[in-house]
């Protein structure tokens, strides 16, 4: 029981909304959209759910032509940004409406409400009505009522985005462990890096209605495709810094010299893109061959346990992400490290050709 | 913005100008007809009630209040019933020619009645329609179906068309949704579009008066005829006058809340 | 709101589609059936292509009656549009104060043309009528039944009296969608009054007000019953406006062709007049 | 710059208040200095927007008194307390250009021409705004419109604060942290009290160098961005701030400290001694994810527990453990493995180890 996407674009008044996407999603898997606003996840997801119809290519569900089957016909449920639910019927008949339209018996609608309802934590509000309540009520009202049909594709369109920041951390919990032993496909679009990470499963990277990469969340992270990939996927998105490697040195935009060591001795002479994760620079260097590179403190902005600082000097600007909170005033000298061996390394055409090795070490 | 004194006191003035014409009527209508023509008195000498007991006694009188609200409510129904599914219409979709044909609803609703009285008068009676509610209600459909349509996609451009899609998903057929799911979200637009078509066609008097003569004759055209023999009888012309302002009133009260976005065509 | 393509929706729209057609298209039809033939009975009739139509254009009597109505729209404009403005600038903006103004400013929109015609017949008349007796008894001599000049300004006067509510109220609603931070941005930034409804204000009337300039010129400009009522076009034709004059050439003196001609004109006109508003509005609401 | 005193504030929407929970704002005393940058940062509910218009004077407290500079306020209207708002949603007057709408208050206030002409260049080339000065405000995308609305009060001289209501709830995520810099930066070059609304913490201590943390109508604590992290004086505080936030455990007295179950956690002396001396049956621990430490060895004073779940969140992992009946999160560096089921050896470095009574927070110097 797969979901798959051959060849689909939408190109809807010479707009390409979706172009030319071949995916496959597997039952019981969580799969998350990642890309900025406007990449194409909403548009993606209509498709999927059949409230539009691709202008090429097909959709396949269990191997089936699905391409043109209106949505009513097909078992799927979804949950919008704006926590919509029937004004005028209360939450239980909200919960309910999918059920009552399937002609399922009263006592199994019963039980299967409060049963779902319960897992949602919003038992005691049933007899409410939807507007009555906070946002994050609402939302759960929402899902409820996705989840209590047992739809064989969910998809979620940023649904925690209007909540309060603890609120949307404790529903992504709740969403990751609902979704653990669930048949279903689950795809949830998101514009938060942290978002895919949190949530697990497979992460697919959406830019411009183009799919980037997509993969198992791990896979993705660690090896990107390009520096693209690279930059959608982190927040604050991985430094980029222009390099030329020669036989003996490699150089940092013609300004700082590094000898070249057996960790990147395998890469050909050229000019290259060097990424560094803003979470492994570090303010003092961990092992002897880290580079050092001296930098102005151009902001430095704490975020309870963290630290993101912004570094610059004439020649590139870069992010750093260190633990615990550390005050400087803007414009103060600071030395920075990199450890060679958690640098990414992509090729003229942005392609990836080096990954971190991951012997130990690194910013702790 | 607060509420200061002098708009206080500028609004009550306006107001207080509006409603004299509506105080005089009403003083006349508690007159003899006699007392009325001895000269000017700022409250009725001798009350009577005698003006409203011809009305509610003489059938030629109320006959005239009953056919008017006949024609009006079948009037509102027709008005409803067709312009609720344009309205979604417009509000949901494009479609071939949707501009053209909406700026041909708005031509209608500007159409001087006047233009039309001939072509009704003759098709009407050639249809046997003639003197009968269902003509009137039928012609006042020219400018009460127009304005519905663009009061309510006022309105249902309101709604987010997610609510169509979220309702497809759970299953709702676009009829069962329609009737109920989205009509009741939009009970307050299908009030007030009901209180202007029916305000509308009350109001309208010359294709009334055209179309009908003896069993369909609204009251307004009974209240013009009464200038008998004897001369206008003024009090039994007010008591008329104010019996057909009551409806209005009443009316307006159900859906005061809304009324203020339906003046905008919903467009607020 | 984006919508989507689907001309299916044409089935929803059929019905407003025929019954519009079988109360508007068909007796169209017959008019312009009518304009190009004179006829004297059933089934007597002669072609007479544009005959009509330049007759009427010719005929100094309906050129009065049209420069009449024009100059009629004309101050019924210039006078209810300001005036709605500042009455809906003075009305509560909620709560039952709101409510209850809202429902006493509305009653002249639901009193029938007639009654309203009726009111005005009373009320202006110097002997039994409110109006007419104050304004005698200022020493200014006011009949206007016989003066053509105050029988002029009575029916202005009816018409502001009648239809001034409606511009209000739609300005009202106009005003009541603005949200209030904009005002507690105003008062932060020290606007005066002026300011506040030059920059907050007027801008967000747009839309509103071309709806009301749109009603308030066609409704002004196909006005009949009220006038008739009151003065029954006189003295002399002095208050005789294009209605008056179709209604009597078409149903008074049933001289069937050239009202039919004379229809068609005067349908042309608020055509093309409501051609311009509605581009207007639709320009209005895109940029909202 | 004006400096914003809270005395004996409350506030409660209804006109006859009896319990505490008809309190939109209850009971306090709060200082915000001349020309800090200040956060309200709580759920939404928690009172911190009522707050806010209550300094900006679009509501009368019922209780107590708002003082601007030691001077009491509550009757002036905004216009008169020269404060400026910048509001949720991009609040500016469409039909004038940018440049209009910058030199619109110091119009109202009859500045001379020519002070306004190089008052707004100057603002609006700090804002970054000066090649749209003479664009129509309404076609600005959204981030553009937030900095004109913040340009009006910043171009006047005499403004006493600047208050910010959730500002970026608008704005592209990716924009955000760019706007957040720029607050910043004004912030330090203009030195006036600003006063920021948010229910986002990272927003919160980006920008403000004291949070007042707000809960159920009350400020809980105010501290800066690093008390709050290492000192949350109120349990709420502890979970709120921090992802995930504080590991708490109700536990009881016994012998050497505190217990869950069989476990005893051995307090400080100092602590000890204070717990002795209260009453209350409303004990617990606090010990942020951060800050528990995991050893390959048992030793006394490490505590044996489970794996239950390895999150790897790329840059680091959440562990989440099961140590006798209680489950608690904590965070290791990327490297971290372990397996599910195993067991690892936990220990809390005394000092950050938090002990609360009553949901406050066992301060040393509480003598």
């Amino acid at each position: 029981m797969s979901l798959t996407l051959e060849n689909v674009s939408n190109t809807v008044d010479g707009v390409d909304y979706v172009r030319d996407a071949n995916l496959t999603f597997e039952a019981g898997s969580f799969n998350v959209l990642l890309g900025r606003t406007l990449a194409g996840k909403t548009s993606m997801m209509r498709l999927m759910a059949g409230l539009d119809k691709p202008t090429k290519g097909r959709l396949l569900y269990k191997g089936e032509d699905v391409t043109g089957k209106n949505v009513q016909s097909r078992n799927i449920s979804m949950i919008y940004q704006q926590f919509i639910n029937y004004p005028t019927l209360t939450v239980y008949e909200n919960i309910a409406s999918p059920l009552r339209l399937a002609k399922m018996p009263a006592s199994e609608i019963d039980r299967r409400v409060k049963e779902t309802a319960s897992m949602l934590q919003i038992e005691p509000l049933l007899k409410r009505y939807p507007l009555e309540l906070s946002g994050g009520q609402q939302q759960r009202t929402a899902m409820a009522r996705a989840l209590v049909k047992d739809a064989t594709l969910v998809l979620f369109d940023e649904p925690l985005v209007n909540l309060d920041y603890k609120l949307r951390e404790e529903l992504r919990a709740e969403l990751r462990d609902l979704f653990q032993e669930r048949q279903c496909i689950a795809v949830y679009a998101t514009t938060e890096a942290n978002e895919a990470l949190a949530l697990g499963g497979t992460t697919t990277l959406l830019h411009e209605g183009s799919v980037i990469q997509s993969g198992p969340v791990m896979d993705v992270y660690r090896a990107p495709v390009n520096t693209l990939a690279a930059q959608l996927f982190s927040e604050p998105p991985m430094n980029m810094i222009r390099g030329r490697v020669t036989d003996t040195e490699v150089t940092f935009d013609e300004y700082s010299h590094h000898a070249l060591t057996q960790e990147l001795a395998a890469l050909s002479p050229g000019d290259y893109w060097f990424g560094i994760r803003p979470s492994h620079i570090a303010l003092v260097p961990a092992n002897d061959d880290d580079l050092e590179m001296s930098m102005e403190v151009a902001l430095s902005e704490i975020s309870g346990s963290e630290t993101f600082m912004h570094v610059e000097n004439s020649h590139f600007e870069m992010v750093t992400q260190l633990m615990g909170v550390h005050q400087y005033r803007t414009g103060a000298p600071v030395k920075v490290y990199l450890p060679i061996n958690k640098l990414f390394v992509f090729d003229n055409d942005e392609r990836l050709v080096h990954t971190p090795s991951r012997i130990s070490g690194g910013a702790v | 913005m607060r509420q200061t004194r002098s708009k206080n006191i500028g609004i009550i003035i306006y107001i207080l100008l509006l409603l004299t014409p509506v105080y005089w009527l009403l003083n006349m209508s508690f007159k003899t007809n006699r007392e009325i023509l001895g000269g000017l008195t700022f409250w009725p000498k001798n009350f009577t009630l005698d003006n409203y007991v011809v009305i509610f006694t003489d059938p030629s009188w109320y006959n005239g209040y009953l056919n008017s609200m006949a024609y009006v409510s079948i009037n509102v129904v027709i008005t409803l019933l067709v312009a609720l599914p344009a309205a979604y219409a417009f509000s949901r979709y494009k479609f071939a020619g949707d501009k053209h044909l909406f700026f041909w609803l708005l031509s209608n609703r500007m159409a001087p009645p006047a233009v039309f009285l001939l072509p009704f008068f003759q098709l009407y009676s050639s249809i046997g329609l003639f003197d009968t509610y269902i003509a009137v209600a039928l012609a006042h459909c020219l400018f009460n179906v127009p304005l519905a349509v663009w009061i309510l996609e006022g309105f249902m451009k309101g709604v987010p068309r997610e609510y169509d899609e979220m309702a497809y998903i759970d299953g709702y057929s676009f009829p069962k949704f329609f009737i109920k799911v989205f009509l009741p979200m939009i009970r307050s637009g299908i009030g007030v579009t009901a209180f202007f078509a029916f305000m509308f066609s009350w109001v309208e008097l010359l294709l009334a008066r055209t179309l009908t003569s003896v069993d369909a004759q609204p009251i307004g055209a009974i209240m013009t005829r009464t200038i008998g023999a004897s001369g206008i009888d003024w009090g039994l012309l007010a008591a008329a006058g104010v019996l057909t302002i009551i409806p209005g009133v009443l009316v307006i009260w159900f859906v005061r809340n809304h009324v203020a976005k339906g003046f905008a065509l919903g467009r607020v | 709101m984006n919508k989507i393509s689907d001309n299916r929706a044409w089935w929803l729209v059929l019905p407003v589609f025929l019954l519009v057609a079988f109360s508007a298209l068909i007796p169209l039809m017959t008019v312009v059936n009518y304009s190009v033939q004179d006829i004297f009975g059933p089934g007597q009739a002669f072609f007479v292509g544009t005959e009509w139509f330049k007759s009427i254009l010719a005929d100094q009597r309906l050129q009065d009656s049209l420069i009449r109505q024009f100059v009629f729209s004309g101050f019924v404009l210039l006078i209810q549009i300001p005036l709605g403005i500042g009455v809906a600038l003075m009305m509560p903006k909620s709560g039952i104060k709101g409510s209850l103004c809202l429902i006493l400013i509305a009653i002249p929109l639901l009193i029938p043309w007639n009654v309203v015609g009726t009111i005005w017949q009373i009320f202006a008349r110097g002997d039994i009528g409110l109006f007419g007796w104050g304004i005698n008894q200022l020493g200014i001599d006011y009949n206007y039944t016989g003066d053509t000049l105050d029988a002029w300004l009575t029916v202005l006067l009816m018409d502001v009296w009648h239809w001034t509510p409606l511009v209000a109220l739609l300005c009202y609603s106009g005003l009541r969608a603005i949200p209030e931070a904009f005002y507690q941005a105003a008062e932060i930034d020290r606007a005066s009054k002026w300011a506040v409804f030059r920059y907050i204000q007027l801008p967000r009337l747009k839309s509103v007000l071309i709806i009301a300039v749109l009603l308030r010129f066609m409704d002004s400009f196909m006005i009949y019953i009220e006038p008739f009522v009151l003065t029954g076009g006189g003295p002399g034709s002095s208050t005789t406006f294009l209605s008056q004059t179709l209604t009597t050439m078409a149903i008074g003196q049933f001289d069937l062709g050239r009202a039919a001609a004379f229809s068609l004109i005067y349908f042309l006109i608020v055509l093309l007049i409501s051609w311009l508003f509605f581009t207007a509005i639709t320009q209005a609401d895109k940029e909202k | 710059m004006a400096e914003i005193q809270l005395k004996s504030l409350a506030h409660s929407y209804s006109d006859s208040p009896t319990g505490p929970d008809d309190y939109a704002i209850r009971q306090l005393d709060h200082v915000w200095h001349k020309g800090g940058a200040y956060a309200l940062l709580g759920p939404s509910g928690c009172g911190k927007s009522t707050m806010l218009n209550i300094i900006s004077g679009l509501i009368q407290p019922s209780e107590g008194e708002v003082l601007f500079d030691g001077k009491r306020v509550n009757e002036l209207s905004p216009r008169d307390r020269n404060i400026a708002q910048v509001f949720q949603f991009p609040v500016i007057y469409d039909s004038m250009t940018v440049y209009e709408n910058l030199a619109f208050p110091l119009k109202n206030n009859k500045v001379p021409a020519d002070r306004i002409k190089t008052r707004v260049q100057e603002i609006a080339e700090v804002l970054e705004i000066e090649d749209k000065l003479h664009k129509k405000a309404k076609n600005l995308t959204a981030d553009e419109k937030q900095k004109v609305s913040m340009g009006r009060g910043l171009v006047r001289e005499d403004v006493s604060a600047i208050l910010f209501d959730e500002p970026l709830t608008v704005i592209d995520p990716q924009l955000k942290w760019k706007l957040r810099r720029k607050l910043k930066q004004i912030h330090e070059q203009f030195d006036i009290t600003m006063v920021y609304v948010t229910h986002d913490q990272l927003e919160a201590s980006t920008f403000a160098d004291k949070i007042a943390v707000m809960y159920g109508g009350q400020v809980v604590q105010f501290g800066t961005p690093t008390e709050l992290f290492e000192a949350p004086n109120h349990t709420f505080v502890g979970y709120f701030i921090g992802s995930p936030g504080m590991n708490l455990v109700e536990v009881e007295r016994c012998a050497g400290g505190v217990c869950f179950d069989s476990t005893v956690v051995p307090l400080e002396p100092w602590q000890a001694d204070l717990l002795e001396r209260m009453t209350s049956t409303n004990v617990k621990i606090g010990i942020r994810p951060e800050f528990i430490e995991v050893s390959a060895i048992s030793s006394d004073d490490t505590y044996e527990s489970e794996v239950l779940d390895v999150e790897d969140l790329g840059t680091y992992k959440i562990v989440t453990v099961r140590l006798a009946n209680q489950e608690m999160k904590v965070r290791q560096n990327e490297e971290f493995e372990a397996d599910l089921g195993s067991q690892i050896h936990l220990s809390f470095p005394k000092q950050w180890l938090m002990l609360y009574v009553d949901e406050f927070l066992i301060q040393e110097q509480q003598r």
